[in-house]
């Protein structure tokens, strides 16, 4: 798949230059610079001190910032999450990671139980500024457990912010400002993504606005809302459809929560149809949220049945290659939906 | 010490406190007491739904809290610790605005009795998922460490039956591996609600779970202040000066119900519960302080008259005070406004 | 409240007589038959034994059924589920009380990483029949940790069941089913309904069975989804609206996932409005999906939008009455919102 | 044993185990041998995406598994347990169809290579989330003392790095509470990827955290299977007989990178692995046998190549098996069809 070019809405200008890289190069020069930007900022987690992470994403920094600040912790996913939640709350603004989202359940109370309540229950008395980056999505031949979406069991609890960017540019800004929200952030790294995407990435510093939605693609017969690795397939088919004279709007969500509602509305408004494509399992997914959104908001302005192109229904992809690519969403069943879409 | 006369010094043993201090422990502990029966008997009364005792517990707390540097250390507490935040620093109107969910209440009303936050006095903010806090309680003696604060440490306390959790297992290790500047106090109240100790853990004392963690641990009396503050102290002083964590045990009782919501007489005798109320160690260190002529029996009264003065003042205070907006309930869910649509 | 007499379609016939209970009697019946009936049978969970659970539900069972069978766990939630798990993957029927809902967050992996998966991943070579019961909601004064509702959190892991009856007929017979069932369920009993909640329950043995909504009440201009407590006193505001000449249709979903698609679409198809009702949070909750569900199966035979009434988007309610009132949804917003729909 | 002569007796400290178990349990361990460089041959040719190696802890598989009574006790594995699932009964066509992820293979292709499934054989199907699996095996031994069935027991097998873990803690407690019969097994290699035992607990051996259980430990060579079989039998019997659990802590190495997809150069000297390789336990037992004169020269010899045969065959049986169909995919979520929305 031909890398994408991402055009961040920078909050911050970014320097005139760019540089191309992954988006695995993308956390890791961002990291990397937040590390040697602010004193508060630590990465804790399971190897990622001399190891470097099992994606290398944080190899050299041990050496480069010392143990104190590249923290291999003991395999235990509550005290990673907890533990960064402790110093969130004493100022510090640590970046917790969990090596596979699949491994994420252990630490759900820490995250949702904890983390996410921490300003609301004081009163704002204590905060929570802490990151969780986690590998997520599948592809890789992670089989049933290196290989799961996580979004949707997290994405209905109130103040959690879940991003979940595909392009470095993306990567970058909205790690940024992961870093800099003062409330517990998501941060999902799509690991089909890492590294078979590819794009300019802005020099120096700068942010994305949480909770902005980026048009990828205009189009003017079907809005295609989508994010992670299943964007660039949108975009892909998106691409290969202009050819036929077929015109969509690709949005990449960027930002799961707080979702755009202005960028989706607007889209839909323009194209009167709507495919919400994700890996994730269908029922109860991001996209029903987004459907009952549109729903509410936009309903007169349809002029199709909203359509959903999701993960099927069972627990995960097997290990077994078949079994994997049936239960991933191809770039074909994209364009079979687009263009059965705009000719309804 | 150097105004002590010896006489009181055989009489007491005071662990290196002063008169002053052994008197602020007791005006705690009676303070305690007196807020305690307050929140049940506004129960009956029916002014407020719930409330939630520390009978029992007040020598732990009152030696504990004696062992925590203002300004300086920073308290984890779980939802039985009134006398622990009444000892660092919290005000009986703090603890009535709570209970009543008034305005005044730190939480904004939100919290449940007993589930304090208190951030310039190091109180920290817990849920009521036991022992969820024990890891933050961790993260904050780890940024301690970190920063290079040295002489700064944490109270992380919980119930016994709170260490049947993952959670606390995990944050003991993590603690231990990184030496981190730490104290974890257990009430040992011999019940977790209606669970007596037997049913969850194998072990006599919650103590032995130290040598799991390469830790050292200390067991004291918890029905005795001072010895409670013994121990506390010395644990403290061994994390603020860079040797790691201890588990502190102190034994102690819990005589009323769990909760308002609870009723003992299930599961427990009551001549058990008459028989712990021997010690209770509310009088016996009333006793204890005159006996060693540290005060007399009308400073005594005077003390008892002041606590429960300021009590009544803050039960009126308190319920004086309009309850939490209705639109507070929208703040505060993260930074500034916030929909999870965006608009 | 008036109690609400459920007409459960037993699955088996129930016996002649009835009986007159409330929700939490028809919980405690229920299960002491199930010990008294099925030796694999066996409760366990925290204060269940001498204590007789916090709402009382299995007091005196430890007395007829001994220490054995009624297991008073240690305080820690993962291994009661994952206890559990164990002894229903070696053939007992575990039922396992999470003591108030708000704590099956440790327990998070247990269910979502483990129960669901067992049997997909060993392609049905062991398997989990496990029950899983916890009180949830609020309007309880329950403050920010005995109130919260979960099954938003649930409802999109493939292999779960969720079930969540309203009246104590449904209690029972959905009880029952839950117990036979061979895969792992997920049984949520609203608390503001143990007590306040009564109705008649057909003695002797019989279940519903899982996956079927049940219409409350028949009606004709709009359809009113619901489950819980929302769903008792939408049949109140929609009993009251027959006098006003406005006619509703109320459909107690009692079953989480899977959930009844033939029932709501039939209704929906004929009363052409919806509106869904749940106390549960709004973004991302269980509305969303059905939302969603319907505009892809029944767009076009809408005539007005898909209103969903929900709790507010914020961690839980507060313990102050105020900050309870306004996160509860009162039977007056639903009166409101069914005439505003029906006037459509 | 009573065949067997004085001087084999004195050559090899045999725990009372016959001939036969000790050349079944050499069997066993070049079995392991010649399967794991398989998987990590298969990879290298492009075969198989992932493979996973035991190399180094064939001793402690190999004397745990013959401490396991077929038949009647359950083993619940983790994810470097290719020995002991040999042990137990599985054959290399089994392990072969999962590094294939064939059709043949138990979990129909779904599962990881490593992480098996036999139900008859009782070996009960794991995740790869470290340490979920624990409970569980305390539920089934739970399951055994509920239904009276004295004389079963259950493993329980991890590594060190695992009982970092809140729910490895809650499982030794719970089965330590209630007595139940079960040996939680450590495979200590020193590693967890690349984090070592240090970092990972402060204690020098896991068995002191059994102290805090309240349960008995044993420590033992894990590159000597007769010392694991000795520890390991040991405590499946005191299990067996309703002595209650007993922690197990075999000390081995792992020789290989933690799988296919890991390089340990980065965190580990290559002098220390050959250091450890100097105690590599396959061919140690092979000359101890031989020295003994339970086996000759030739018989090992014959064995290795039985062993080699037997994998060989497996590969290709197994290679020639088809996928998993693409319909399976939508199997076996729960009992019968479903579908979250039911029509
Ligand atoms: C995770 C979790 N599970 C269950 C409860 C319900 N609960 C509240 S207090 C309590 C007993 C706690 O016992 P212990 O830790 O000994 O503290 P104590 O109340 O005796 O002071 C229980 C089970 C809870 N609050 N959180
Ligand atoms: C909950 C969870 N966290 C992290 C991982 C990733 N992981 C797989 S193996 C491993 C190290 C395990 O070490 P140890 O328990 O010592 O077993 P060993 O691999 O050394 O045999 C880690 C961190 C996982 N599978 N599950
Ligand atoms: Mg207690
Ligand atoms: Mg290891």
């Amino acid at each position: 798949m031909a890398g994408l070019r991402g055009s961040p809405t920078a909050a911050t200008a970014p320097a005139a230059g760019s540089t191309f890289m992954t988006n695995v190069e993308a956390v890791r020069a961002t990291l990397h610079d937040a590390l040697a930007r602010d004193e508060r900022v630590l990465i804790m987690g399971e190897d990622v001190g001399a190891r470097g992470n099992v994606f290398l994403i944080t190899k050299g920094f041990l050496e480069e910032f010392g143990p104190e600040r590249v923290i291999d912790t003991p395999l235990a996913e509550a005290s990673i999450v907890g533990v960064a939640i402790g110093m969130a709350m004493e100022g510090l603004r640590p970046i917790a990671e969990i090596q596979f989202a699949d491994f994420i359940y252990p630490a759900f109370n820490q995250i949702v139980g904890e983390a996410a309540k921490t300003r609301y229950r004081s009163n704002g008395d204590y905060t929570c500024p802490l990151v969780i980056r986690t590998p997520y999505g599948g592809g890789v031949r992670g089989a049933l457990s290196h290989s799961v979406s996580i979004e949707a069991l997290f994405y209905h609890v109130p103040g959690l912010t879940i991003l979940a960017p595909s392009t470095p540019a993306d990567v970058k800004g909205l790690l940024n400002a992961a870093i800099e929200c003062p409330d517990p952030v998501l941060f999902l790294e799509h690991k089909k993504t890492y590294r078979s995407v590819k794009g300019e990435v802005p020099d120096g510093y700068y942010t994305i606005p949480i909770g902005k939605a980026d048009v990828k693609k205009a189009g003017s017969q079907v809005t295609v809302v989508s994010y992670g690795f299943n964007a660039h397939q949108a975009l892909d088919a998106a691409n290969r459809l202009e050819a036929d004279g077929v015109s969509i709007e690709v949005i990449d969500l960027r930002s799961i929560r707080p979702m755009d509602k202005t960028t989706i509305l607007d889209s839909v408004r323009k194209t009167r149809k709507l495919l919400i494509v994700h890996e994730d399992n269908k029922f109860g997914g991001i996209g029903a949220e987004i459907s009952a959104m549109v729903a509410e908001e936009a309903f007169f302005e349809l002029d199709a049945p909203i359509r959903r192109l999701c993960g099927p229904d069972v627990p995960a992809m097997g290990y077994a290659l078949p079994l994997e690519e049936e239960f991933m969403i191809s770039t074909g069943q994209m364009l079979t939906a687009m263009r059965e879409l705009a000719a309804f | 010490m150097a105004k002590t006369s010896t006489a009181r010094e055989s009489a007491i043993e005071r662990a290196g406190l002063s008169d002053a201090q052994l008197v602020e422990m007791l005006r705690n502990m009676l303070l305690q007491r007196q807020l305690d029966n307050r929140g049940f008997q506004l129960n009956r009364q029916g002014k407020i739904p719930f409330a939630l005792g520390s009978e029992g517990h007040e020598a732990v707390q009152a030696g504990a809290a004696m062992a925590f540097v203002r300004g300086r250390d920073v308290l984890v507490p779980y939802y039985r610790d009134l006398g622990l935040a009444l000892g660092v620093g919290m005000t009986p109107f703090e603890i009535l605005s709570s209970l009543f969910a008034r305005r005044t209440d730190r939480s904004g009303g939100r919290q449940f009795p007993n589930h304090y936050t208190n951030h310039d006095l190091g109180v920290a903010s817990i849920s009521s998922i036991i022992a969820g806090h024990c890891t933050h309680a961790v993260g904050i003696a780890a940024a301690f460490r970190y920063r290079r604060e040295a002489g700064r440490a944490v109270i992380c306390s919980t119930g016994e039956g709170a260490t049947s959790q993952g959670e606390w297992h995990e944050s003991v290790n993590y603690a231990a591996v990184h030496e981190l500047p730490i104290v974890f106090l257990i009430e040992n109240n011999q019940w977790a609600i209606s669970t007596p100790q037997s049913m969850q853990m194998k072990v006599a004392h919650v103590t032995d779970k130290a040598a799991g963690y390469g830790i050292p641990s200390a067991l004291c009396d918890g029905f005795d202040p001072i010895a409670t503050y013994a121990a506390m102290h010395v644990a403290m002083e061994r994390a603020r000066s860079g040797g790691g964590p201890t588990l502190v045990e102190a034994n102690c009782y819990r005589y009323l119900s769990h909760s308002t919501d609870d009723d003992d007489r299930t599961y427990r005798s009551r001549e058990d519960i008459e028989e712990q109320r021997k010690r209770d160690p509310v009088p016996r260190f009333e006793q204890r302080l005159i006996e060693a002529g540290i005060i007399d029996a009308a400073q005594s009264r005077s003390l008892r008259a002041d606590v429960l003065r300021e009590t009544n003042e803050a039960t009126d205070a308190a319920e004086a005070q309009p309850y939490p907006s209705v639109e507070s309930l929208y703040t505060n869910v993260v930074a500034g406004d916030y929909r999870p649509w965006q608009d």
